[in-house]
């Protein structure tokens, strides 16, 4: 694909905006993409990067990466014009809310990028949503206004340099109506979440993330576990996205 | 030029000497859905042991430079489903099917290889003798000319199917388990299976794997791949399939000129899921620009 | 933060920890001539036999992804002429000298080791019984513990300096061999030597290189030498020199994480001439960057 | 190094005009540089081409390569403007003739380059020069009218559609009154031109090429032996130019 534009949104993180050929329309909010870094043969691993944003209609797919390591260092030095091999969408993406009502969507760090995909849809759909967006402080903060298109936004900051002071479950009242959970980020925070819901009538789903090979379910490298640690799940294949139920944290 | 890609691996006819590695190509299913996988001169499965397994911890994989480790430990969904599951659909792919078994005992060993073999879904086993990601078993096989030579003598006696060993790299001379396997009754030898290899990650200051070590694999490796089949060539007489570091139909020739009958793809996968049938085209080309009428005119050339 | 860069290696005072491995640094003129060798730990010679050493015939040396092959063969200058022109030039650069030595027999090994103990001019000697180049002797004693530990006895008689003895890779289990090493009386470890490999011109059909197989070294080994590094850290309570791939200061710390307590740098060397000095600074910068007051503190903490 | 210059000269043959920082006073003819290929990281070994030309006025210097593999073919996709990493003059020259009288210089193929900057300093120093130059065929050549400045210039093709046909030794009469040789080529021309002048006085100088790993005399990748067999010498270090007694071919 087509580099269209390579921004940086914060500290290290940037949104990188492809455009080309991809079959957009197959693609939803929680699968990713899985991308070649250089020609391959300095990296031979892709790095997976969830869909951030997919416009089937302008034919653009965005991706929001933070800058941690070599992979996506090189990445940040993408121009407008510069050629990716992307592969995907791969994976199985967030499934529609089951029942009525406010949705919750809980996203932490660069665990926020594929929530947006999700918040369009969402909303586009009709739901409620209340989104509340985690990050270590202002520095890091991005995208919270494109978020508030979709749903009413709150956003916490480790150090309370911006929106409320703490972690997420913090600004979660566990007697507010939600009927279905999505959640996105740092496994403490996913873990965080469900046992603060732990009891109550909610749904959740998580996306998860690990050390991934081929990123296609042949490699077997990047399972996790069903709660009573008696089967593996491939979170590039059966996931990134897990039900509660579904999966050990 | 029309070249002919065929080869006769000791009987089992291939269309083509390209296969995809075992553990880097589940049991077809996922490549399937980029190209057809009757292109493949065969396919060879995950490793199958009788009994379900999980494998090791997380994180498993890791890239280095010029490859990768992976500390897999065999997971698959044993030997029960892969047959009732896995096999049948892919039986249905017209390829030739190896399955790559492995095992904790002896026993294990022969009680897939039988079943394996009784199936009828299968053209040939690969018995994996030498993964060296599982504490128990699999490792003393490979390593030990003597337990290795056992190990075969009995799979042989219940395994109907052409028998390919895959030989271990970690070893002091690779001919030597070679020999050990040709003696114990193997119609074939593949080789090189992983290194072993660590990779430590300087912000936790601790192994980058959960099982700590795990299998270098990927085009670092080429250099000691193509020497140990080299090796083997010289000395022992049975149909080879090389394997470790191909990314390319020059690599594949590569391996053939060091003695390889076939070859098998494993990492270059991850990085291009279409490398398999590229290799293949390569390969053509390649015979094509120099000439070269059949695979068997250059095999073992450099020896 | 000052951060403290010096070891003691078993005794030998150290001022860092990083020094030019053997065979990839000449006698030091050459290297000498782009910075003063007194910013090094110390430096290792080439390998020094009793007789002046030809080597194999050219090419010896090749090009693979992520490292080079190399099958030297050994060429040096002979004993007495190290003694006489080498040594005494390199003893007035005010950095401790590493003498490796080689030979096909135990009476030669012996006989180099007693030489340079007595001439003064050295700090250590390395005993090279891996160099998979010359196809009379150095293989046989690195690859089997009864042999080594023979061979480290005699040499141990006869040497007056700390004796270090460099494994090779080439073996089933590093371990076995470093403690036979140590039960033969050696001060120290070093590893890894190369790895044995091959490249086939596809061309001439044949190995680019006219002994065949060489010694692969460079990146491509650093996941097999750090592993190898942390195996024998784990069973052996000696000094241990790590190498096999360093081209950085972090690459340096990843085996002084592994259980190294001083490394070597040899390719790299032939990527950038500054590599020794520009690793040391690199590893100063490392361990400012991560709180790291001296090398003990990170020394085997992978472990 | 700065390329300033990648001119195709021929087929497969560029020359690479580089300028900056590099001692261009030591540099002789016969030296050469050691480049480095890329970051070093896809090419450990550096690749050595010969010195074609070095001129402290201009701060230039010019290096001439056929594309024979991957770090040619990277060099030859170097533009103006990029940095090369250059290290050099490494190894030994030519010497200046001993005696005075014609100077022959036999070049064939890449080994023509590193004898212009030899036929420049003659020419400075006033000797009379003779040049072959010998190519496979008439696409190969290159840089014949540049050497006819400083004597004249026979130009062979192995097979004749260009000058004259045949080998380089062809085009020798061995009675001529030619006091030094100075060759560089393939190892079959460096052959040919000593057996072809066996028994005769003159002093011959050859040019060696040998896979090379340091390029400065560190590692003994490159050694060729005296004509005894007895020594080894350095390509890289005591060479790359020796005298036909040192060497044996
Ligand atoms: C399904 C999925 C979706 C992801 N989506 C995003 C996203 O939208 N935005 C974003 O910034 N990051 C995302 N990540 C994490 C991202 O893949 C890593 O940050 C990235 O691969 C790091 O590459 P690197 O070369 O910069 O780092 P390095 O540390 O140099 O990478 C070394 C190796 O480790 C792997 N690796 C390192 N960190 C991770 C990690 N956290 N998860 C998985 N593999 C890792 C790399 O892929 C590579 O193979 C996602 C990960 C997964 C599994
Ligand atoms: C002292 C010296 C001077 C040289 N001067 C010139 C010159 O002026 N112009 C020119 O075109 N060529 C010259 N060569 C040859 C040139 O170095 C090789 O053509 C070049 O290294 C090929 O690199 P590659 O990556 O394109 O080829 P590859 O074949 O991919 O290289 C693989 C490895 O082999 C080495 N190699 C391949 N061919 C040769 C060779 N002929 N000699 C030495 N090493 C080789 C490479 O350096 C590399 O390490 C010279 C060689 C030497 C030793
Ligand atoms: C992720 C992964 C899983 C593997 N699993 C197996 C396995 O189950 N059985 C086996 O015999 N080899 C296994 N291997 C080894 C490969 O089949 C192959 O021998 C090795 O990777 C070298 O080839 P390559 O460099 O092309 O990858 C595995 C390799 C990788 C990378
Ligand atoms: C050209 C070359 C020559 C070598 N010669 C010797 C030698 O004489 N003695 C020895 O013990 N090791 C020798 N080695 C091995 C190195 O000292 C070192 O163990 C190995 O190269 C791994 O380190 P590296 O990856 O940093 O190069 C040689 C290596 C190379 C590349
Ligand atoms: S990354 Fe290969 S199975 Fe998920
Ligand atoms: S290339 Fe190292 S000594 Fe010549």
């Amino acid at each position: 694909m087509l580099v269209e534009e390579n921004k940086q949104l914060s500290r290290d993180i940037f949104a990188l905006e492809l455009t080309g050929e991809f079959p957009y329309e197959k693609a939803t909010s929680g699968q990713f993409v899985n991308l070649l870094i250089g020609d391959g043969k300095g990296h031979p691993l892709r790095r997976p990067l969830s869909i951030a944003s997919c416009n089937p209609e302008t034919k653009t797919l965005t991706l929001v990466y933070r800058v941690v390591g070599d992979g996506t260092k090189w990445l940040s030095e993408r121009c407008p014009g510069d050629v990716l091999d992307v592969l995907g969408p791969l994976g199985r993406g967030f499934p529609a809310p089951q029942n009525p009502g406010t949705v919750l969507v809980v996203g932490g760090g660069v665990g926020v990028p594929p929530l947006y995909q999700l918040a369009k849809e969402l909303g586009a759909a009709g739901f409620k949503l209340h989104i509340v967006l985690g990050f270590k402080n202002q520095d890091d903060v991005f995208w919270t206004r494109e978020f508030a298109e979709f749903g009413d936004v709150v956003v916490c900051t480790e150090d309370g340099s911006l929106g409320k002071k703490g972690f997420v479950t913090e600004a979660l009242n566990v007697n507010e109506n939600w009927t279905t959970l999505y959640s996105c980020g740092p496994k403490p925070m996913l873990k965080a979440l469900k046992a603060h819901f732990q009891g109550r009538d909610i749904k959740g789903y998580v996306s998860l993330e690990e050390r991934m090979a081929c990123g296609v379910g042949a490699c077997w490298g990047c399972t996790c576990l069903d709660p009573d640690g008696s089967a593996a799940k491939r979170i590039c294949k059966e996931g990134p996205v897990f039900s509660w139920e579904e999966v050990s944290l | 030029m029309s070249v002919d890609l065929e080869v006769d691996l000791g009987g089992l006819q291939l269309r083509n000497p390209v296969m995809p590695a075992s553990g880097c190509f589940g049991f077809g299913r996922e490549y399937g859905e980029y190209y057809s996988l009757d292109e493949l001169g065969a396919v060879v499965v995950k490793a199958t042991t009788l009994y379900p397994r999980l494998g090791n911890p997380t994180p498993r994989v890791t890239e280095v430079t010029g490859g990768m480790l992976n500390a897999i430990g065999l997971a698959n969904p044993g030997l029960d489903e892969v047959l009732a599951e896995e096999l049948p659909w892919l039986a249905g792919q017209n390829v030739p099917i190896f399955v790559n078994v492995a095992g904790d005992t002896v026993e294990d060993y022969c009680e897939v290889v039988e079943q394996v073999s009784r199936s009828g879904l299968a053209q040939a086993v690969e018995l994996n003798v030498s993964c060296p990601n599982v504490k128990l078993g699999g490792l003393a096989f490979g390593v030990d000319a003597t337990v290795l030579r056992g190990l075969v003598e009995e799979v042989r006696k219940v395994c109907t199917l052409p028998l390919f060993v895959k030989l271990s790299p970690n070893v002091t001379r690779v001919q030597d388990l070679a020999l050990a396997a040709a003696c114990g009754g193997a119609d074939g030898l593949s080789l090189i299976n992983t290194l072993i290899g660590m990779q430590i990650d300087l912000t936790t200051r601790k192994p980058v794997l959960a099982n700590k070590t795990g299998g270098l694999s990927g085009r670092a490796i080429k250099p000691v791949a193509v020497r140990m089949v080299y090796d083997v060539a010289r000395e022992v007489d049975l149909p080879i399939i090389g394997m470790g570091g191909i990314y390319s139909g020059r690599d594949a020739a590569e391996f053939i000129m060091a003695g390889a009958w076939a070859v098998e793809v494993g990492t270059a996968n991850f990085t291009d899921p279409y490398a398999c049938p590229r290799i293949i085209a390569e390969l053509r080309s390649f015979m094509q620009e120099e000439g070269i009428k059949n695979i068997e005119e250059i095999r073992g050339c450099a020896l």
